[in-house]
């Protein structure tokens, strides 16, 4: 493993690197280190980073070219030598710079930032891998399958034998259905649960409810879908489907919807409830002062207020939904319909595109393939419902202090 | 109307509209309110004085209750509002705040626009009943505040990107346009300059013919200048509490004096 | 490249609980590291063996099919050239309802005309509007109509459309009708739509599913493999078809009509970079594991009658044209 | 109001338009409904949402905790040479050669013989019922313990093998009689043997760690199927992820929230980012496939591939969640402490980031539940799959093959035998005590940073 | 000291700390500073004076650069420290902001111990070598910012938890702590008894003899008290700049007569 010696070795130098350059500055700071630009640290931290930063640039290029198989495996001793060999001009460099005149600070803190954008950039890239990935595969599946039944078609009943229907109108209209009902119970449950725990609960009573309530988030969906197969599903049936004339489908985007409403609670409620208790407590002491009820207060100015940071809990929860496999398949059914009865079997994109991927179709014909056109689409239809949300979070923006 | 006024005052002068007995104050293990027993007056401003720190907000925060708000805070004894126990069970905080408004020491505007922001209490308690007696009040209170004339071009704009003296004027008018019977003001006029402070002190004599105004203030000037009787803290314990006149000219305890002239903070 | 010590295998979910009875028992019985099964679906599991020859890729792919043209195309394009197909067995697959309600003795005429978009009515083709089996054949019970039919993701769809439904089709002669209408390839395509309001219910998900849903709809009858009813038989019971009972028996005798090959597919280059491959694939077909008294049949795999040609074909490497 | 003619006497005046506080007057009496209304939506809120956590909690532990009991059988079985030692020699080389199948027999007898000491008398009780008792597991059990000690070879030894799981069932409450009766797989009368047994002390159920520490096991054993396997490997993907997740999506919110310039760009990243939230989890799987597996060579089914891709599909519900949360800490704080000469980037280091603490956490407690309960994603890069080696210690461990929690749960409940469903709520339970562990610490760090300014 | 700090302060009166020329700050549109010109001499203290609302808060946070925080401010114009723009590229403005302190208008202490809460800057500038030099700087700060005796039981507790003006005067502490060459108070008084007042004026006269101070006030006897210089803003215009004697008794222009005399606000 000379690529991990390397690093290790890289890393002591770091290290060692850091002494120097602490010692050096205090050598030559001196009497006074006050007058110096940057303190000590500062100076031990950028030496430290310089001699880090070559050598994992030549050992990130290297691991690619190794992936790209620009480079064969032989080549690692020799990968492993040129970021030695940069550490210790790094090294060098570093410590050259440290004197009474360099802003250290300056340096590391450029160096952070710098650290800071690959971070954000790394959200980009999976952006693009994942479009890219998806682009391939779909344009695939264009070449195969006629666009316009694709978009349009308002059919969707793939065949072994070919010559299928594969409209994604029907999975379009049960992946918003299912999302709304699901919104329609997380959203307002949510929202009172994390009001009620930021502003009316006991210090006691938050401190256990909001850990509970986050649990809901990490029980496994295949529970939820048991739930709203053996439960909620029959449940629905018996007493409202049925009842009402309304069908007597024990699946459905109701039973799917509740279920993974109850799913989303916690998203909207822990996500909400740290923001709206990071409103200052001033502007509250203002609402109350003028003698109104807590309620009104907490509506009036404490959530629009919390506003856009409340935008961003629902948009969670919303793709969060969107993106729900198991509760749809085991509540909702794996019918593809469009219907406006809440009772009937309905699916959604996302589980379509599981079903395709993981089923037993010939990988390269339409039928699989239109798993990644899918996932396309469901790409672009979120994408322009994250733009619509952010422009009206910008349009209701308010800004305390 | 201010001819009435005067003889109004001259014989409400006597209603107490406030009287509290043996208030004392807790923040956790802090004793910061010893025993304050005080009668406040009915159309008449009462000014609270004395060193930073002694304990005036807080005292002017158990009026209204809001001291409820913060966790820590306990309070004992009794405080009675036209007769009635604020502390009883019965009584709904927000009603009494609807009575008792406030201004606090820190201005802290709504993070809506300037016109939103006095209309707020007049439309929670139902004060107008269409939008141009809102409009009217909006105006009336902004112009009591004194900051009509800066602010009528832009009422839409949000109140937070006001000077901090302007958004302290702000916080006056919000308070006012509610029309409480006792006003609370703690430091209404240390961010604002002369002028705007002369305006609201005439504001302030001007409510005086309808509510009772109590202002904690740290000028003795203004003290002298706008109230009726002064209360004088220490350390947490009202030392004096009379006329205004007396307590500047012929204060009875030697800490009083003191701080007066200067000697104690 | 450098050996891998673990085999590792991909593929349908069908296939994988006979893959995994196999497995234990080679890392039981061995000295070779028990192989990794992964299961996701024949498609899946195809496209991963066909991405290439080397130890990153998988060595052997589950299918509960047979592969097809295009996929075989696909492999030979990446290299993959050298391919063993090992048929193990073959899967039974079954028509149960709960166990508390009516037995039922099907044909797959009564089937087509239970299920399929368009039936005959009086010699011309109308939508169907059965409501009760009693209604397709008398000789059923009066219960309504409800199947829990596999998903268009799985492979049962395709032979329970294939051997029952269009079987079904041509016995009570809608087919010729059909034809007669629309065409040869339309009159097929119409004999295997299935109804859509509701009476033919999809299932995406695996056998459990479909029993909880018949737990939950006491009124369904669902389509199952052989191996998931033999272990449920407290709770379902099983419609015959055409007479014939369903099990290893009748159906390895040919008698009972619906069933499928299983399926591994063994990539032959693999054999010298991946310990105990070759050991591995014998040991699947031998007679003490796929035999008629091994464990699979036990567990509900139809033993192949022509297990020894089979084994005769791995001992000797042979691969696809 | 000051219109009103001078009063005589002003105390007559009052009443006529001050209210007492002791009585509500109308509109406060409707606001002060109106208030009880709202906080009891937030109560019920929270109520319902709790029932609803108790309610799958009964669920789950009513299924599940059976898991954690086993029932066992203590039989004498006496290791016959010929069968286990054709050579005689002991050598263990040649004594492996014999396959499990023949350790069955001699287990077989074993039982027919020990049933037969005992006495017991059952009508229409078959032999193949007699060896039905047991689980195939103990064929395995026996040959291990022969092949490492291969002198026991000719002794009688005192064994606890696992009985079949349908039987274990039985003591459970899972199995009863009149379900034996049409059941292919028991009997009755097999039952009633078990329970002849039992009264005996030859059968005894009790607590069961190797469900915690075996690995997974053939459709056919349902009674020896463990989660360890599974526990490590969502251990290792829990440690790539939060090594990896949550730094890179503070760093990165802290970019884009406190440092990026508020332009178009900065507004692409901000939606791009909301957008990823929503793409559904089997394309990051997708993703994983492509770029992990096939572009960069990682092997198949190896945590660390599942740890980067669930990496990825959390880092949109970090990032989300920290951003809000450090948009919420008040500009004066920053100012404080430009004031004073601090950077900017120490004013976010020292100040902001601690007072958005809470929200970091909760946006890690919620996004780690998820990763930890995720199955769709792993499908593809193969962690959805039958693993009965244990993976080695980190950092080599990350790539070995391994499962995850859910992928358990996933395949158990797939499985015919019902035996299989209560093993997967089960490993549910485990799954649940894991992200409890996991999220306490969490807790804990967020108390200690929450606090209103 | 106080004779050598005499002496110094003839000798350097001269010294120009800050020059400004034609700024100018926008909010979005609205032009907050129009054309400021103005000198400030080092080891003197500016009083900036003025209705409210009129800008003299925005051109304090133009002098070391908090404009930069707020995304809708623009500045324009040129303003030397020490003979260097501030505005220039290459200045860091943390580095800027260590040699001008500030102390804002609001009080905002970091919810932190009132001890953290003035050791913080002298912890990121490296000021103290060792927890026995911190200890001293916290307590000499404190001190300095009429305090000390206040709080020194309770150093641990949070700063957040004070009284305004203890807060106030703990943020005083904190910027003074650092030692800055340029010390920028907006209203630092405004919530302060007269006790505390007279000894944050005292601290400011004693911090003349080492830096250069730059007061807003409203109070133009404070204003009268401790400045030696003194500027009035009006409008966003800085309409006459110079010796306080000579503002307060002989002004120039008709506003600023207007104002001092209390007629324009
Ligand atoms: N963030 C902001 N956005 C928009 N306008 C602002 C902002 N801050 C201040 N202003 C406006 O700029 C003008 C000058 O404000 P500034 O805060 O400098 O006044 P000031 O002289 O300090 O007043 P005060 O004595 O009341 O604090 C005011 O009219 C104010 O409304
Ligand atoms: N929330 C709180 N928690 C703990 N102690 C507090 C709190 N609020 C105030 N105190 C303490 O109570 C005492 C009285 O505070 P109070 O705010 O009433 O003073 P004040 O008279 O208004 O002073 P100032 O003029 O500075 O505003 C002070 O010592 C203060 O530190
Ligand atoms: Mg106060
Ligand atoms: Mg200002």
């Amino acid at each position: 493993m000379p690529l991990s010696w390397a690093l290790i070795a890289s890393f002591m130098l770091a290290i060692a690197g850091y002494f120097v350059g602490r010692q050096r500055i205090y050598a030559s700071a001196g009497p006074d280190i006050r007058l110096l630009h940057s303190r000590p640290v500062y100076h031990g931290a950028s030496v430290a980073l310089t001699t880090l930063i070559l050598p994992l640039a030549v050992l990130a290029i290297a691991s690619f070219m190794r992936m790209g198989g620009v480079i064969g495996a032989s080549a690692g001793p020799v990968a492993g030598l040129v970021a030695l060999g940069a550490a210790v001009l790094g090294l060098g460099w570093g410590v050259s710079r440290v004197g009474q005149g360099f802003q250290a600070r300056n340096a590391v803190e450029k160096i952070v930032l710098g650290i800071l954008i690959l971070c954000s950039v790394i959200a980009i890239a999976t952006t693009a891998a994942i479009v890219l990935s998806l682009l391939f595969e779909t344009g695939h599946f264009l070449q195969l399958y006629d666009w316009k039944t694709f978009f349009f078609g308002t059919e969707w009943t793939p065949r072994f034998q070919g010559n299928s229907q594969l409209g994604v109108l029907p999975l379009l209209w049960g992946t918003l259905y299912v999302s709304l009902i699901a919104l329609l119970v997380a959203v307002p449950i949510g929202l009172f649960a994390a009001i009620y725990m930021s502003e009316y609960a006991s210090k006691r009573v938050r401190g256990i409810a909001k850990p509970a309530i986050e649990v809901l988030a990490g029980i496994p969906t295949i529970v939820y879908g048991l739930f709203a197969l053996i439960t909620v599903g029959p449940m629905l049936r018996d007493y409202f489907a049925q009842p009402m004339g309304l069908g007597n489908s024990a699946s459905s985007v109701l039973t799917a919807g509740l279920v993974m409403g109850i799913m989303l609670i916690p998203f909207v409620s822990s996500l909400s409830d740290d923001i709206i208790n990071a409103v200052p407590q001033s502007l509250r002491d203002g609402a109350l002062g003028l003698g109104s009820t807590p309620s009104e207060t907490i509506r009036q100015v404490v959530l629009p207020a919390a506003l856009p940071g409340i935008v961003g809990a629902v948009l969670l929860a919303a793709s969060r939904a969107i993106g729900e496999t198991m509760i749809v398949v085991l509540g909702a059914g794996a019918a593809a319909r469009m219907s406006l009865n809440p009772f009937e079997a309905m699916t959604t994109i996302t589980v379509k595109i599981v079903s395709q991927l993981t089923g037993d179709n010939d990988f390269s014909s339409p039928e699989t393939l239109v798993a990644f056109a899918l996932g396309l689409t469901l790409f672009v239809i979120t994408l322009g419902l994250n733009i619509v949300a952010l422009y009206i979070v910008r349009k209701y923006r308010e800004q305390y202090e | 109307m201010n001819d009435m006024s005067v003889l109004e005052r001259a014989v409400s002068q006597q209603d107490i509209k406030i009287s509290a007995r043996k208030v004392q104050v807790y923040y956790g293990d802090k004793h910061a309110l010893k025993d304050v027993d005080v009668d406040i007056l009915d159309k008449t401003v009462t000014a609270f004085i004395g060193p930073s720190g002694c304990g005036k907000s807080t005292f002017l925060r158990c009026i209204n209750r809001m001291n409820d708000t913060i966790p820590a805070a306990r309070v004992e004894g009794e405080i009675r509002l036209d007769g009635e126990d604020v502390y009883d069970r019965r009584v709904d905080p927000v009603q009494l705040r609807a009575k008792v408004g406030m201004v606090f020491q820190k201005p802290n505007p709504f993070p809506k626009s300037i016109y939103d922001n006095v209309a707020y209490g007049p439309r929670i308690h139902g004060l107008a009943r269409n939008r141009a007696e809102l409009d009217e009040i909006v105006e009336k209170s902004l112009r009591g505040a004194a900051l009509w004339n800066e602010v009528k071009d832009r009422l839409g704009e949000p109140g937070t990107g006001l000077s901090g003296g302007q958004q302290q004027r702000l916080c006056i008018a919000r308070a006012v346009a509610t029309s409480p019977e006792v006003l609370l003001m703690d430091e209404p006029c240390s961010a604002l300059d002369p002028i705007a402070t002369a305006q609201v002190e005439e504001l302030i004599d001007e409510l005086r013919s309808r509510f009772s105004v109590v202002i904690v203030t740290h000028s003795m000037q203004q003290a002298a200048r706008v109230s009726q009787k002064t209360a004088f803290f220490h350390l947490g314990n009202l030392v004096e509490y009379g006329e205004t006149d007396d307590i500047f000219t012929k204060p009875q305890d030697s800490r009083t004096e003191a701080y007066i002239s200067g000697r104690i903070g | 490249a450098q050996a891998r010590e673990q085999i590792q295998i991909s593929g349908s979910s069908t296939v994988l609980p006979y893959a995994t009875i196999v497995a234990e028992a080679f890392g039981e019985n061995t000295d070779y590291r028990t192989p990794v099964i992964e299961s996701g679906g024949t498609g899946a599991g195809l496209q991963k063996f066909c991405e290439g020859v080397g130890t990153n890729t998988i060595d052997i792919a589950n299918a509960s099919r047979q592969i097809r043209e295009g996929e075989l195309a696909a492999c030979q394009g990446n290299g993959v050239t050298e391919i063993m197909e090992v048929r193990i067995g073959y899967d039974g697959i079954v028509f149960a309802s709960s166990a508390n309600g009516p037995d039922f003795a099907f044909t797959p005429a009564d089937w087509f005309n239970a299920l399929s978009a368009k039936v005959v009515v009086d010699g011309a083709v109308a939508d169907n509007s059965a409501t009760n089996w009693s209604q397709v054949n008398p000789d059923l019970p009066d219960q309504e109509i409800l199947a829990f039919v596999p998903g268009t993701k799985h492979g049962t769809r395709e032979v329970f459309e294939e051997k029952v439904i269009l079987a079904g089709c041509e016995e009570s002669g809608a087919l010729e009708v059909f034809t007669a209408e629309l065409g040869e390839d339309a009159a097929h395509e119409a004999c295997m739509t299935l109804r859509t309001d509701g009476r033919a219910v999809d299932i995406d998900g695996d056998y459990t599913e479909t029993l909880a849903r018949i737990d939950s709809s006491p009124n369904g009858i669902g389509v199952f493999g052989l191996a998931f009813y033999e272990n449920n038989t407290d709770k379902l019971s099983v419609g015959t078809i055409s007479g014939v009972t369903p099990s290893t028996e009748t159906i390895a005798s040919g008698e009972y009509p619906v069933s499928r090959p299983l399926f591994i597919y063994v990539k032959k280059a693999h054999f010298e970079q991946v310990d105990g491959l070759k050991e591995f694939v014998e040991f699947f077909v031998s007679d003490d594991l796929a035999g008629p008294d091994g464990p699979l049949a036990e567990y509900g795999l139809v033993s192949d009658p022509e297990l020894a040609d089979i084994q005769a074909a791995v001992a000797d490497e042979t691969v696809m044209q | 109001m000051t219109d009103l003619p001078m009063p005589q006497n002003p105390a007559a005046a009052q009443p006529a338009q001050k209210s007492s506080l002791l009585s509500q007057d109308d509109r406060t009496r409707r606001r002060n409904a109106a208030e009880k209304r709202f906080r009891s939506y937030g109560a019920a809120a929270i109520g319902l949402a709790l029932a609803a956590l108790v309610v799958l909690m009964i669920t789950i532990i009513s299924a599940g905790s059976g898991a954690f009991r086993q029932t066992y059988l203590s039989i004498p079985v006496a290791l016959n040479a010929e069968q286990l030692d054709p050579e005689g020699n002991r050598d263990p080389a040649e004594m492996s050669k014999v396959l499990t199948l023949r350790y069955g027999s001699v287990l077989d007898s074993a039982l027919a013989a020990a049933v037969e000491n005992t006495g017991i008398q059952i009508e229409g009780l078959s032999d193949r019922e007699i060896k039905g008792l047991i689980s195939r597991e103990a064929a395995a059990q026996v040959r291990n313990r022969v092949l490492a000690d291969p002198e026991l070879v000719g002794q009688t030894i005192e064994l606890d093998v696992l009985v079949n799981g349908r039987v274990d069932g039985y003591f459970k409450g899972r199995v009863t009689m009149a379900s034996a009766a049409r059941d292919a797989n028991t009997s009755p009368e097999q039952l009633m043997l078990a329970d002849a047994l039992a009264e005996r002390g030859m059968l005894v159920t009790r607590f069961n760690w190797n469900f915690v520490t075996n690995p997974d096991a053939s459709d056919q054993r349902p009674e020896a199927a463990g989660v360890g396997v599974a526990i490590l490997g969502s251990l290792y993907m829990m440690l790539v992820v939060l090594f990896l997740a949550v730094p890179i999506g503070v760093a990165a919110s802290i970019y884009l929230e406190e440092f990026a310039p508020k332009n178009r760009w900065t507004d692409i990243i901000e939606v791009n980012i909301s957008n990823l939230a929503a793409v559904p989890s089997i394309v990051f799987g997708i993703l994983g496939l492509a770029a992990f597996i096939n572009f960069a060579g990682l092997p198949q089914s190896a945590p660390i591939v599942g740890g980067l891709v669930l990496t990825l599909m959390t880092l949109p519900t970090i990032i989300i969640s920290t951003r809000a949360a450090l948009k919420a800490v008040p500009p004066s704080i920053r100012d404080a402490a430009l004031g004073v000469g601090a950077s900017r980037m120490q004013s976010v280091f020292h100040h902001v980031l601690p007072l958005a603490m809470p929200g970091i956490l909760t946006g890690t407690i919620i996004g780690l539940a998820q990763a930890l309960g995720e199955t769709a994603p792993l499908l593809l890069i193969g962690m959805v799959a039958f693993v009965r080696e244990f993976p080695g210690a980190p950092p080599e461990g990350l790539f070995d093959p391994a499962s995850a929690l859910p992928v358990q749960v996933y395949n158990w409940t797939q499985r015919a035998d019902p035996a299989f469903i209560e093993r997967a709520s089960g490993a549910i339970i485990v799954l649940l005590v894991f992200l409890l562990c996991m999220n306490l610490l969490a807790i804990w760090l967020r108390r200690r940073f929450e606090r209103r300014w």
